[in-house]
Order: C-alpha cells, then sequence, then structure tokens
C-alpha cells in the first residue's frame, strides 16, 4: 500500500519537474516549485527521512519562495532570452547535456545495490556504528541529530561557515548597490486590520516555536538549521506588515551581522576548547568529566551556533534583498 | 479505546476525505478565481477539521492530541485570514469576478457531468 | 481507514496541481499552492499516523505556520510589481 | 505588568510545554530561557496589545465558536452540493453590505467568520461596510439579516 502512496507523489514530482519546464511565466514557475517542495517533503516524510523533511518543509516550501520571489521583484517576470534572436538561447545545447548525463545516471544505478538492500555499503559501512553506539556514545534520542552535530560534526561546521560565506556575499554583491540613505517605506499592509491582528497573534508562537526546535533537535526532528529558518521567519512576516522601517528598529542590522559571524565562532570555540582540555578538534568527551555529558553539552552549543548563524543570515538576505526591491519598486 | 471512538475516527476521515476532494474538484471546475475560492475553503475548513478530529480521537498520548489541537487552532487562523487577503489583493488589482446579469445564473459547465459525477 | 483519507487528500493534491499548471490568473495559482499546502499538512499528519510514528506532527505544525507566511509574502512581491512596470499582463490594472 | 504580558507569558509556557512534553531540568531552563526571549522581542516589535491577547472575548468565544461550527457545517453542505451539481449554474453576487461601528478585534472575528464559512468570502473591511463575495446570491441575504453581525457584537462588548 505504501508503494503505491510513492508512486502517486513521485509520478506527482516529474508532472511537476515537467510543467516547471514548460510554463514561461517566471511567477507560475515559483508557485510550482513551492508545489515541488511540498512534494518532495511529504516523499521525505514517507521514506521516514524525517528530518530532510523537516528542513524541506521549512527552507524548500517556505523561504526559498520568498527569497525567490524576491529575488524576481528585481529580474522580472518573464523569460526573456527566447524571444531576443541575438541572446546565446541554445536549448539544444543543454537538452542534450541533461540527456546524456540524465543517460549516465541511469547506467550507474545498474551497478546499485537495491534499495534497502542488507549488503548495500550504506549498511556496512560506518552506519552501523552510528546506529548501535550513538546510544551508549552519545545517549540521545535522534541518531540523525547525533550523526550530524557529533559523528560529522566537521562537516556540519562546514555548512555553517557556507550559510555565513553566502550571507557575506549577499550582502558585498547588493550592499554596494545600494545607498544608505533612509528610504521610506509606505506600510502598505499595516492598515490592513486582519492581517495585521492575526500576525500579531501569531509572532510570539512562531518564535517560541522556532526555539523549541531549536532545543529539541536531540529529542525529535529538527535542530539549528530549521531553527534558524522558522526563528527568522517570524521576522519576515514582521517586516512584510508594519515595513522594513519598522523591522529595522527591532533588529539593528549591525547586531545581526555580528550575531551571524557570533554563531560560527561559537561552534569553533566548542571545537577549541575541546582541543585545550587535551582532545581533538570537536571531540566533545573532552568538555565535561564523562563522555555522555561533554557529548550533550557540546551538541547543544553547536547546534546553538548553527541556530543563531542560520537566523541571522536569513534575516541579512531578507532584509538586503527587500531594501533593493523596495528602491526599484519606488515610483519614479 | 472504545469501538465508539474508534468507528467515529472512521468516519470522520472517510468523510474529510470525501470534502478534500469536493474541494478539489470545485477548484477544477467553477469558472473564476472568485468561485474556486469558495471551493477551496471547503477543504481548508471542515475537511481539515475533520481529519484532525479523526487522528485526534485516535492519538495514542496526550502530547499528540495538543499537538493536533494547536495545528487545527493554527489552520483555523491562518486560512481565512490568508483567503481573505488574497480575494483583497485579487480585487484592488482589478481581477473582475464573473457576475450574472439581473436575476440571471452563469451557465458554467455547458458541458454536462465534464469532471462531475 | 488511514489509507483512504491518505488516498482522498493525493487525489485532491493531483487535482490542485492542474489548477497550478493551468492558472490561468496568477491568483489561481496562488490559490492552489495555498491548498495545496493544506492538503500536504493533512497528507503528512495521516502519514504519521498510517506508520505509526505521529512525532511527524512538528512538521506539520511548521507546514501550518510556513504555509501563511508565504501566501502573505506572494501578496507582498505584488504590491511592490504593480508599481514596477512588469505588472502582470493576465488581470486587468486598475485604471 | 500588563495584564496581556502575563497572559502571553503564560501561552508561552503552555505551547512549549505541549510541544515539549519533555520534563528535564535541562529542558525546564531552556524553555525559560526561550519564554523570556520571545517576550523581548515581542515587547520589542510591540506586539502584546489587547489586539494580540484579546482577553475580553475569552468568557464568551465558546458559545460562539458552537454555533460557528453549526454554521459552517450547513454551509458546507450547500457548497458540496453545488460542486457535485452535474450541469453547473452558479449565481454569484458581490456586495458591500452596511454595518455599524465594531472594534477592530470585532472586524478581524466578523471578517474571518464571514471567510471561514464556505461559499462567502470577505475582500474588504472598512470603518463601516464590509465588501463580500458570495458564491450564491441567497448567502448574501442571510449576512443581511445581520445574526452573525448580532453575535459578534455580544461578544465584542
Amino acid at each position: 500500500m505504501e508503494s503505491f502512496i510513492h508512486i502517486i507523489i513521485l509520478s506527482m514530482l516529474v508532472t511537476t519537474a515537467a510543467a516547471i519546464v514548460r510554463v514561461k511565466d517566471l511567477f507560475a514557475v515559483t508557485m510550482l516549485a513551492g508545489i515541488y517542495g511540498l512534494l518532495s517533503a511529504s516523499f521525505f516524510v514517507l521514506m521516514d527521512a524525517h528530518d530532510v523533511a523537516f528542513t524541506e518543509a521549512a527552507v524548500g516550501a517556505g523561504i526559498s519562495t520568498l527569497l525567490i520571489l524576491t529575488t524576481l521583484s528585481m529580474t522580472g517576470r518573464f523569460e526573456k532570452a527566447a524571444e531576443n534572436p541575438k541572446s546565446n538561447y541554445k536549448p539544444a545545447l543543454a537538452l542534450t547535456l541533461v540527456t546524456v548525463t540524465g543517460a549516465l545516471l541511469i547506467y550507474g544505478t545498474q551497478d546499485m545495490p537495491a534499495f534497502g538492500a542488507a549488503d548495500a555499503p550504506v549498511q556496512t559501512h560506518v552506519v552501523p556504528r552510528y546506529l548501535n553506539d550513538s546510544a551508549t556514545e552519545i545517549d540521545i534520542p535522534n541518531v540523525v541529530a547525533s550523526v550530524l552535530a557529533s559523528y560529522r560534526g566537521y562537516d556540519t561546521f562546514g555548512e555553517v561557515v557556507v550559510i555565513f560565506t553566502a550571507g557575506i556575499g549577499v550582502l558585498a554583491l547588493i550592499m554596494s548597490t545600494v545607498s544608505t540613505a533612509p528610504v521610506a517605506l509606505r506600510a502598505s499592509m499595516e492598515e490592513h486590520v486582519i492581517l495585521r491582528i492575526v500576525s500579531k497573534m501569531l509572532i510570539p508562537l512562531i518564535l517560541i516555536f522556532g526555539l523549541y526546535v531549536q532545543f529539541h533537535g536531540e529529542y525529535g526532528p529538527g535542530g539549528g538549521f530549521q531553527a534558524g529558518v522558522i526563528f527568522a521567519s517570524a521576522f519576515f512576516l514582521y517586516a512584510m506588515l508594519f515595513g522594513l522601517t519598522a523591522a529595522r528598529k527591532v533588529v539593528n542590522s549591525n547586531w545581526v551581522q555580528a550575531l551571524a559571524a557570533l554563531g560560527v565562532l561559537l561552534y569553533g570555540s566548542v571545537g577549541v576548547l575541546a582541543m585545550i582540555n587535551g582532545g581533538n578538534f570537536l571531540d566533545y568527551n573532552f568538555l565535561a568529566q564523562d563522555d555522555v555529558h561533554g557529548q550533550h553539552m557540546g551538541i547543544l552549543f553547536v547546534e546553538l551556533g548553527v541556530g543563531i548563524t542560520v537566523a541571522s543570515v536569513m534575516i541579512i538576505i531578507f532584509f538586503t534583498f527587500s531594501t533593493h526591491q523596495q528602491r526599484d519598486g519606488e515610483p519614479d | 479505546m472504545s469501538m465508539v471512538t474508534t468507528y467515529l475516527s472512521w468516519a470522520l476521515l472517510v468523510l474529510g476525505g470525501f470534502l478534500c476532494v469536493s474541494g478539489s474538484v470545485g477548484l477544477l471546475r467553477f469558472p473564476d478565481f472568485f468561485t474556486r475560492m469558495h471551493a477551496a475553503s471547503v477543504t481548508d475548513t471542515l475537511a481539515t477539521g475533520m481529519i484532525l478530529v479523526g487522528l485526534m480521537l485516535q492519538a495514542p498520548t496526550w502530547i499528540v492530541f495538543g499537538k493536533l489541537v494547536m495545528i487545527l487552532v493554527f489552520v483555523l487562523l491562518t486560512s481565512p485570514t490568508a483567503g481573505h487577503a488574497l480575494a483583497k489583493a485579487a480585487l484592488h488589482s482589478g481581477l473582475k469576478p464573473l457576475l450574472p446579469g439581473k436575476g440571471g445564473k452563469i451557465d458554467a459547465d455547458p458541458r454536462p457531468s465534464a469532471g462531475g459525477v | 481507514m488511514f489509507t483512504a483519507a491518505a488516498i482522498a487528500v493525493l487525489v485532491a493534491m493531483a487535482l490542485a496541481l492542474v489548477r497550478a499548471y493551468a492558472g490561468p490568473t496568477l491568483y489561481d495559482r496562488i490559490l492552489a499552492v495555498n491548498v495545496f499546502g493544506t492538503k500536504t499538512v493533512l497528507l503528512i499528519a495521516i502519514v504519521g499516523f498510517l506508520t505509526g510514528r505521529p512525532e511527524f506532527l512538528d512538521i506539520v505544525m511548521v507546514y501550518a505556520l510556513m504555509n501563511f507566511i508565504t501566501v502573505i509574502g506572494i501578496l507582498r512581491f505584488f504590491e511592490y510589481s504593480v508599481s514596477h512596470a512588469s505588472a502582470n499582463s493576465e488581470t486587468i490594472k486598475e485604471q | 505588568m500588563k495584564i496581556q504580558t502575563l497572559s502571553l507569558t503564560l501561552l508561552l509556557i503552555i505551547f512549549w510545554l505541549l510541544n515539549s512534553g519533555l520534563f528535564k531540568p535541562l529542558i525546564f531552563i531552556l524553555g525559560a530561557f526561550s519564554v523570556v526571549l520571545v517576550l523581548f522581542i515581542s515587547s520589542r516589535m510591540k506586539v502584546i496589545d489587547e489586539e494580540s491577547q484579546p482577553l475580553h472575548l475569552t468568557k464568551n468565544i465558546p458559545a460562539y465558536y458552537a454555533w460557528l461550527l453549526k454554521e459552517l457545517v450547513m454551509s458546507n453542505i450547500k457548497v458540496v452540493s453545488t460542486i457535485w451539481q452535474g450541469h453547473l449554474q452558479l449565481q454569484p453576487a458581490l456586495t458591500t453590505i452596511k454595518m455599524d461601528h465594531l472594534s477592530d478585534m470585532g472586524k478581524v472575528i466578523y471578517a474571518n467568520s464571514i471567510s471561514l464559512t464556505p461559499g462567502t468570502v470577505t475582500t474588504d473591511v472598512t470603518e463601516n461596510s464590509i465588501t463580500v463575495h458570495a458564491l450564491d446570491k441567497s448567502s448574501i441575504t442571510d449576512i443581511q439579516s445581520g445574526a452573525m453581525e448580532a453575535r459578534v457584537r455580544k461578544l465584542d462588548n
């Protein structure tokens, strides 16, 4: 029965992807991409990958739609390449490339072990160690969190640095084209009485939910990445309703930029602290008297660092994009 | 759990599922954006409510029950608000609703049974 | 019974997908995405019970919140683009 | 401390406990920290007031919801039967209905109740009128009869 549901969802995914290719209106593409995100999250849930599904729920279906839309408002809504004869629009080339790559990938799957096969490398390499020993070595219910934050602490550190770099990249690229003169923003939605009141009720709940996800990553799906996004989305909602000027009063841009760096610093410091105590970088066993306690503390602070950086970078990106968009959108 | 709650839960789930499908069929069949919106709100309100209450009746722990209640409250708070914002935006951007003349009716579906029963 | 409800929701999702593709106005598409989001909330909740692991409800909660923020964000986007010459071609602009 | 801050604090604590369901000292400390942080941000955002914490409604709201549920079921049956009609014949209508002054909160409850019942959607709310799009003209007459407005008014005072 379950595989029947899998097939339905997968075929809807393919249909959506085909629709995305066909549609020329970039706004419709964004909407379909949002649906694609929703579908993949459902599929991840069915495949029992609930941490991935959680991330997809927060990032793929929610925030990325918003960010793509703000980008669209800077670039325009329709694909122009096809109409312009002078452009380098060569669909045949891209199509050939994609077809060849796809064919190679399908050919490659011939050598892959069957899904869920017991002798597949993924079941015999490091995973048994994670699954069997996580309970005694780290002692938290969610193995995904222990893999992410402890066994693979290096990788996650890299990811946080990537996110931090992305934030800096956006600032460097867009800030340079925007003058720092204050922009008068019409908070057009503020007089929208229903939206105003309902959002006022929701914002504190979104914030506390974000923090709940942050601190319960060890017990269920969630953790710093998802929590950061959820927490930041409350600020997005606030900025969209009450205007950027008001939002900037609530969160000082300089603080947010400092916090983005602080998150990475916190993560790194945990690693360095382990070194000072005589262990390897990010070896949490050296953080406390006994190993399990050290692991708990290490994971808690590392996840906090991730959450702070992700939330700050998201806020930086959204605010910078919106400032830019506002100046462009200002009637001449 | 008693048999009564189990049966009640099943009934709610099936009825909710039927309402879901109805809402989407309306979303396809109705002639313009504003009428489609009414079809969508069928699924947003009663169908969601029925399915979530149906699940609540089978909740294994009080935490699951509590979370389902919170989800229901969120949906009931946000879906009419989002719907209203959408309708307002559509109307203000100049999208004209399809309206019949005096006393007339819109014959929206000239081909009987198209997409219907 | 969970399976029956899950399949009903899937059928509803497929129909909403058709509406998202067909449009014709952009508001139809937003509506379709909104409906699709609500359906995903239901599907994940049901599937959680189907597989006997209802702790997935956190994911459902995120959707219930994110769906709202996304719709508001989309509408906000159009407030900007109306003044931005690229007003949409499918709806008549306000006179 | 304002009464609204108190009620929000209570709400946040309940929300945290309902979600968490873990009774460990560390989680309690983190929860207390989270509640304080959210209260701080919320007060900076100025979202703690009688609009976001409508305490004056709590007494009468259950009765209102029970009545709304009945309305919801009735209008659902109507819309669903329209959807499955073999031959679609619709009489949609867009009407502005006058109403007397309501508080902002009252307007929200009124407008959202109208949107929540299938077949009617509020498209605009102003100081003394409400614009409604209805799937069928008869729903407009129902709203004009003022039964819902009277109930909201009772709730609002």
